[in-house]
């Protein structure tokens, strides 16, 4: 039996469903056995994927997240591209089998798709029907557009909530997302899909205006910060934010928990904005498969990703944690099976990922010392919402901080 | 300090010495090596390829306000954790060696915090501050605290240097209740003699008397809180808000850890290196001075 | 002594009580947390005292882990907390025995290689450790856990204070009777270090016990994972949510054999760091 | 300035009593030693004076004050410890100054009392030195320095010389004697050696076993021990002590030698102990000689000479003796010595209670 | 069984020669006693013996075999030391039998020697015991066991009973004699107690800053002491040293004042030291009196009475003078005190070299 190493950063509930997954697949088969390690979080699971190759001990597979997207891409010698490995294993492989706006994320500017999405999310806007309703609202209201939002929070702030909305991942969620869903540049040279010689670009007008009112809703206590990453979900789970916006993947989390009913909508837009709403980017990971083995073993690695991309499997899994569908299929059984009108609100995120052609700006970002620059983001904006910096100078000087970190890496990838 | 008898041997020594020396020089000597090396470079993360770039990793770095800045934060950290732990230990401990009954159970409950791992120390931490779930920061909203450590800085520095100093109070209590039962009687009944009541007695003779005990625990609370509460630093803050937590072995961890800059992060880890070397100069001296005290 | 008493010592008492309590808050914390159910926890405020579901928490704590059994990867652990506590203490008390007994050429030049070591921990030269680790073929290996953390001259540190107290007589008094290094080594030094090996015994084998980094670095076979590892294997990340009273109950657990170790060797762990220190 | 007056003082450590009603009045000014064997209770009883041990029992009073209950500091003593218990931290002048610093004087006065002080106990070259720096005897001055410039109303002294070399003891000796005798203060002095005692006590307490066995001036315990312990405890060597009765003008010994006796006591017949010392032997003529010492050991010291021996021949068997001999006296191992007893220098004891007859 | 022969042995640390040429010869069975301050080099001496230090010059040989290149363990010796250095976690059988052990003795021949040792030292209750359960006087048998038992060609001490207290000083003294008087094995004892190098030595070795001032016994150093440093040396109270020169067959004091000298040296006019020991000095008619003591301060020990002070009145002025009178003499500070000298008991050093005269 050939065997697969499958380094990947799922703890918790996630774990032992990504476990089941590559369990199934071993019984399904006799030819191969993946071997699942958990590798830490994302980013420890990258560095060890990293540091196990430069000692030529790397897994078959690794999973990355969308962050470390730009590192794998510029590491040829150190990954097999997802679309070299089927077609050596001579395996079925369509690549327009794929959401386009998930598959283009990992794909190339040739169309190749470099890696195997896995767990793809978007951000929504979760809200609490209680909530509303207790600020005499309608609680079936879904708004659209960040002034009518606005709208609402003040209700609720009228109400006497103490967090009408806050936000998970505030980078991802109201920088990166927000310039795609508005069309405009996150970075240069195509929010570097183009090249490294990227520099960023969040800093325009849409992006200023965007974050000065969050500054503002801040100060008025309409939007209450809960930390870098997901600490905000605790507190919409257990009813003291109203609004939260949040990856779709936190649907499980939110079913599981809430003891309230709650809508899931689409991240609103600023409707002032041409063409606005355009489509959103995802995040989560995808998985890479590093190259220096054996071509049988490859034979496995594409034996399982196909198995992962098959329409049972993905169906389950976008049920299971709202993540999203990758393929087309796995989406139209799910909605087939009936799951969408059971459990509302979970197919908005696919159709909000899907609703235009993505544009140059909205198909993804890929930078080098992304997390970095993520985390630079982190802090500017935190003095935003403390309220010791406006919006522009947070921004600016997000921007040319992150920029020198573009340019160490472009140096490095020379 | 060195012995005035010693055995003569030839070979001996060498053997005796060899397995540390191994160790050594496998796991120490060659990874810091090969970390000074890639100071020097510009690699790219997975070891394609890398550009030798002399200094400018170190010109980077100090250039960077940001990294000069988390010098700062990372004395005011170290001086509160070292702080509060010592002192707090030190009360403990004064108190532990007065009283005669139930010393012992007082020692083996204040010794746990010390078997708990860093990593689930922060988790703990988070379960009683943390604004969303946190038991106590619930409860310090419900008496009107203004609690927000996600967004106050102040709160945030407050709250890992209290966790990081829970964590260290063990280890610095039995240090000083022993370093307090290892004073002579007889000094604190000639200073009663002399005329010093119970806190004039601690001041003027205890507390000094302590001091090798205190400078030792210094060092190790130093290099505790230089290194080893990044565990701590990433479960709670990830060294936010801003960066009012980000302390020097953050950064190193997270540049090079998490952001897979590697030319940077070994050159912090040099840059840290020569501190620590530092450090350990001024220990052995301050030792060797002491011990024949 | 002849003092006003009375007042004072339940003055002392109290402060110590609150103390501890207050010290000692975060694990009763976590304890409480392991016999509560998931939504007494998640939803705010937590209660303060122990609930009913102590034997459910803990059985699906035992039974369940997500890469391996709690009982292996509490044996892993227990193993390199073992192998690193008794290979440092092993390879320090000779090497402190050639540095302080003897006089050979390079004796500076070993001990201050040596004592370089003191402070810089693995964290802060991991990748290239790993690299090293891995060239040798020690990945997923007990040796591979054990050896780099080994490589830290503390131990032979305090070995090296400790003989410095040894009195001179003792080592002229073996000569005199016969003893060679090796016999005054083996009948002498060692039996007089017991309480400092004691002492480094505790403070090593908590240090091993708790690593997490370096063990998630280098094992890739769930079968080599440690507790610490499996504890964050439990807790939540990304957008996913948690077992909480599981993962305390098994945090709890995972604090237990430490402790054990403390409680156990106190009165020799005290008494080796008082004669360490003088 | 003070009278101590210590009436049935009692100690027990849980059960045990260590210390079973010792009473003793020291005028003021009175240089008190007290001596005994190790264990007796003499660090106990000097300690309860100085209020470091809860008294048990009985009274206490410096002064006139009952002090039972006071702290060490509200007694006005100093104290002076066997292993000094100097502070290492401190500098020689710092020691000396520290219950000076407390009491709050002013800088000027206690620079003024340490310096009278160290030119008293020749200690100005070293006032800046650290305790570790200097040798034992400069220790034991420092030690006594601070008591001194503390001008207290009592010194306690616990084995302050017996750190020290027999050479410096000596001086030491020498020299507190004579700074207790100009500063006119009462002390208490606890020592195991006979010699220190006879030397600087005004009176002697004698303690053996919790027990003051005698009070008195040295010359009068050392000529007319109460018991039989006191009597083999001062003076060196050991006062010889022989079993028998008293018959007639004669002391009839166990083996049935015979000595006779200065003074002729009633009790005859009853066992009793006859002692003499060795310094009270001395060489006769063979004619005049009242004992006979076979000589089994010779210790010559240059200024005397100690034979060790047993008693022998016609008039007298079954003891063992020393006789202390001036100069280099020539005796050998083998020789049988002609002794007589010095004049009224004899002592009898109860066999059983060991109470002077 | 054997003779040690000591050739001009030197010792340096580093550039510092701390023995400067010591030869001395010790016959088979003798106790040789050395002597001397502290840091005069005693201890060196010893351990080079021992083999725990190098010899820097010259040759050592213990029975007739030069063992300057020898461990310590190639020389059958056996060493006491000053704190015992017992292992602390042996038990007393273990201290004594370990030399035995590593030599390889059979089980049976461990325990039947160790069980004689214990015997004689009566050490027998205490054999499972640990050091640290032991008084301070059984530590020290201990200490000799553990020598014993080896049954050595030569013993070392080093100054193995300057930890006890006075009295078990005085009994160990004795015990150490006899022990080595019944084995009668050559032994080696440093000491800086006067009254041990007086008791226990066959030979003493006076020694002084590194080098042997007197060789010699006893009685002989006591007597005849051969420099002005042995003279003080030896002797307690030490012996009176006074300036002056010789004129006729006179000692004219520098002060003015006069001694009868009983030999005539020739050395007329030359600044000499003239010596007298305190028990040398008698009380004599005021006719009679050759030296007038103004009394300063006086001691009574009981068996005598040390009187201070300084020459004075018509024939003496200008010295210091200690006179040790027999019993309790009634004399009182102010007194002055008429004094002879014995016969034949005066010293004269040169002023200079210190060499006797
Ligand atoms: N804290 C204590 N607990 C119990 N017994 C004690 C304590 N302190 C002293 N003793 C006992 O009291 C007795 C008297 O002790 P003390 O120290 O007064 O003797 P000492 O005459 O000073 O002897 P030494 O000459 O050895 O100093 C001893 O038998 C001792 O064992
Ligand atoms: N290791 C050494 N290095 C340098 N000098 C030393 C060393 N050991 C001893 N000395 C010096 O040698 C001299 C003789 O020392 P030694 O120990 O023989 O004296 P001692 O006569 O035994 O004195 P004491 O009676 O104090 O034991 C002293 O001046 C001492 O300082
Ligand atoms: O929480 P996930 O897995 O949906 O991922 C969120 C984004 O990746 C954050 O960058
Ligand atoms: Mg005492
Ligand atoms: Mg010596």
């Amino acid at each position: 039996q050939t065997q697969v190493q499958f380094w990947h950063a799922f703890t918790g509930r996630l774990g032992e469903l990504l476990e089941k997954q590559v369990s199934d697949f071993n019984a399904s088969q006799d030819d191969y056995e993946v071997v699942a390690t958990l590798k830490g979080n994302y980013s420890e699971a990258l560095n060890a994927g990293i540091a196990a190759f430069r000692a030529g001990e790397q897994p078959h597979i690794l999973q990355v997240f969308e962050v470390g997207t730009a590192t794998m891409m510029a590491a040829k010698g150190a990954i097999k591209p997802v679309y070299e490995v089927m077609a050596e294993a001579e395996a079925a492989f369509d690549p327009s089998a794929y959401l386009a706006p998930v598959a283009g994320y990992y794909t190339n500017t040739d169309g190749e798709m470099l890696s195997l999405p896995y767990n793809s999310s978007t951000p929504v806007l979760y809200i609490n029907k209680n909530a509303l309703e207790e600020a005499g609202l309608d609680p079936e209201t879904k708004p659209a557009t960040w002034p009518e939002v606005e709208e609402i929070l003040v209700k609720l702030k009228e109400a006497g909530s103490e967090c009408p909305l806050t936000t998970a991942w505030q980078s991802w969620v109201h920088l990166e997302n927000l310039s795609a869903y508005h069309n405009v540049p996150f970075a240069t040279e195509a929010n570097g899909f183009a090249g490294t010689n990227t520099e960023l670009a969040f800093n325009g007008d849409l992006q200023v205006k965007h974050i000065d009112k969050m500054g503002e809703w801040a100060k008025e206590g309409l939007f209450s910060y809960s930390g870098r990453r997901n600490e905000g979900g605790a507190r919409f789970r257990s009813g003291e934010c109203a609004m939260f916006t949040e990856s779709s993947a936190g649907y499980a989390g939110v079913k599981a928990e809430a003891d309230f009913p709650f809508t899931v909508t689409n991240l609103p837009y600023w409707p002032d904005a041409e063409g606005a709403p355009y489509n959103t980017i995802i995040g989560g990971a995808s998985l890479w498969v590093m190259s220096g083995h054996e071509a049988e073993e490859y034979a496995g690695v594409a034996a399982f990703l196909n198995y992962l991309s098959s329409a049972e499997v993905q169906a389950q899994w976008h049920q299971d944690t709202g993540y999203l569908p990758i393929t087309t299929a796995a989406y139209e059984l799910t909605k087939e099976q009936g799951f969408y009108n059971e459990n509302p609100g979970t197919d908005v995120a696919i159709l909000q990922m899907t609703g235009k052609a993505p544009t140059e700006n909205s198909k993804g970002i890929r930078l080098g010392n992304f997390d970095q620059i993520r985390a630079i983001i982190d802090e500017e904006l935190e003095a935003v919402w403390q309220g010791q910096k406006d919006a522009k100078a947070a921004l600016d000087e997000a921007v040319s901080r992150g920029n020198e970190l573009l340019r160490r890496f472009e140096q490095s990838t020379r | 300090m060195e012995k005035r008898v010693t055995f003569d041997n030839r070979l001996l020594p060498y053997l005796l010495l060899t397995p540390q020396l191994v160790v050594t020089i496998v796991f120490f000597f060659w990874p810091a090596a090969q970390a000074l090396y890639q100071s020097l470079l510009l690699p790219d993360p997975f070891g394609l390829g890398a550009r030798f770039v002399w200094f400018s990793n170190f010109e980077y770095l100090f250039n960077d306000r940001y990294y000069l800045q988390s010098f700062v934060t990372t004395a005011v950290f170290t001086f509160f954790v070292t702080l509060v732990s010592m002192s707090v230990a030190l009360l403990f401990a004064v108190m532990a060696d007065q009283v005669i009954k139930g010393a012992g159970a007082y020692k083996t409950l204040l010794i746990w915090p010390y078997a708990v791992a860093p990593a689930v120390a922060g988790v703990m931490w988070l379960f009683m501050f943390q604004p969303s779930i946190g038991v106590i920061a619930f409860y310090m909203k419900a008496i009107g605290i203004d609690w927000n450590p996600v967004l106050d800085g102040g709160q945030a520095m407050t709250l890992v240097i209290l966790a990081a100093a829970w964590k260290q109070i063990s280890y610095n209590f039995l240090f000083f209740l022993a370093g307090l039962q290892a004073i002579p009687k007889s000094l604190i009944e000639a200073a009663a003699i002399d005329g010093a009541g119970k806190w004039h007695r601690f001041r003027t003779i205890i507390f000094p008397l302590l001091s090798p005990t205190t400078f030792f625990l210094l060092v190790v609370n130093i290099v505790y809180a230089f290194f080893e509460t990044f565990g701590i630093i990433h479960t709670m803050t990830s060294g936010g808000p801003g960066q009012s937590t980000t302390i020097l072995v953050y950064k190193v961890y997270s540049d090079g850890f998490v952001g897979q800059d590697l030319g940077s992060s070994a050159a912090q880890s040099v840059i840290l290196m020569v501190v620590v070397g530092i450090l350990t100069v001024i220990q052995f001296r301050f030792i060797e001075r002491r011990v024949h005290y | 002594m002849v003092e006003k008493q009375g007042f004072g010592t339940i003055l002392m008492h109290a402060v110590l009580i609150i103390g501890i309590a207050i010290v000692c808050f975060p694990i009763y914390l976590t304890f409480v947390g392991s016999t509560l159910t998931h939504f007494e926890i998640i939803r705010p405020p937590m209660p303060l005292v122990p609930g009913p579901h102590f034997i459910d928490n803990y059985s699906e704590a035992l039974t369940s882990g997500i890469t391996a059994p709690v009982g292996r990867m509490l044996f892993n652990s227990f193993v390199m907390a073992m192998g690193i506590a008794i290979g440092k203490i092993a390879i320090s008390i000779l090497s402190a025995y050639a540095i302080v007994y003897f006089r050979f050429p390079f004796r500076m030049l070993a001990f201050w290689a040596i004592f370089m070591t003191l402070m810089l921990p693995v964290e802060v030269r991991i990748v290239p450790t790993y690299e090293v680790v891995a060239s040798l073929g020690m990945l997923n290996s007990y040796t591979g856990l054990i050896l780099p953390l080994i490589a830290s001259a503390t131990a032979t540190f305090l070995f090296r204070q400790f003989f410095m107290t040894v009195p001179d007589e003792l080592v002229e008094a073996a000569r005199v009777d016969g003893a060679g290094p090796l016999r005054f080594f083996k009948d002498i030094l060692l039996p007089l270090s017991v309480t400092n090996i004691a002492a480094l015994f505790v403070i090593l084998f908590i240090y091993g016990w708790n690593q997490f980094l370096w063990p998630l670095l280098i094992t890739t076979k769930p079968e080599m994972n440690t507790i610490v590892m499996g504890l964050k294997q439990m807790m939540p990340t990304a957008d996913d949510y948690g077992n909480w009273p599981v993962t305390m109950a098994a945090a709890t657990l995972a604090v237990l054999p430490p402790v054990a170790v403390v409680i156990f060797m106190q009165r020799l762990f005290v008494k080796g760091l008082v004669e360490t220190e003088k | 300035m003070a009278t101590i007056s210590i009436r049935d003082v009692r100690k027990s450590y849980g059960k045990t009593e260590v210390i079973h009603g010792v009473s003793l009045d020291v005028a003021d000014g009175e240089f008190i030693v007290i001596v005994g064997p190790s264990g007796c209770g003499k660090s106990t009883l000097l300690r309860m004076v100085a209020g470091l041990e809860r008294i048990t029992a009985g009274t206490m009073e410096i002064g006139g004050r009952v002090v039972n209950d006071l702290e060490p500091r509200e007694r006005d003593i100093a104290m002076v410890f066997q292993n000094y218990a100097l502070y290492p931290h401190m500098s020689v002048f710092d020691n000396m100054a520290y219950g000076l610093k407390i009491a709050g004087k002013t800088k000027d006065e206690i620079r003024q009392r340490v310096d009278q002080a160290a030119a008293m106990l020749q200690l100005e070259p070293y006032l800046d030195r650290k305790p570790r720096a200097l040798s034992g005897g400069q220790r034991q001055r420092v030690a006594m320095g601070r008591a001194l410039v503390r001008n207290p109303a009592v010194f306690l002294f616990d084995e302050p010389l017996s750190n020290l070399d027999a050479k410096l003891r000596v001086q030491m000796r020498l020299e507190i004697k004579q700074m207790q005798r100009s500063v006119g203060t009462t002390a208490l002095y606890v020592t195991h050696d006979q010699v220190e005692a006879m030397t600087l006590a005004d009176r002697l307490v004698v303690m053996n076993a919790g027990i003051a066995e005698q009070i008195d001036t040295p010359m009068a315990v050392y000529e007319r021990p109460a018991t039989r312990f006191v009597a083999g405890f001062i003076g060196s060597p050991a006062m010889n002590i022989l079993k028998g009765s008293v018959s007639g003008a004669d002391f009839v010994l166990e083996g049935g030698g015979k000595l006779a006796l200065d003074t002729k006591p009633e009790e005859t017949g009853r066992p009793l102990l006859f002692g003499v010392r060795p310094e009270h032997l001395q060489i006769a003529t063979a004619k005049e000689a009242t004992l006979n010492l076979s000589v089994t050991a010779v210790e010559t010291l240059g200024a005397d000479t100690l034979a060790h021996g047993t008693l022998s021949g016609a008039n007298g068997a079954g003891g063992e003796l020393i006789a202390r001999l001036p100069g280099s006296a020539k005796v050998a191992p083998g020789d049988t010595l002609p002794l007589t007893v010095q004049e009224n220098m004899t002592h009898l004891f109860d066999a059983e209670t060991g109470k002077r007859v």
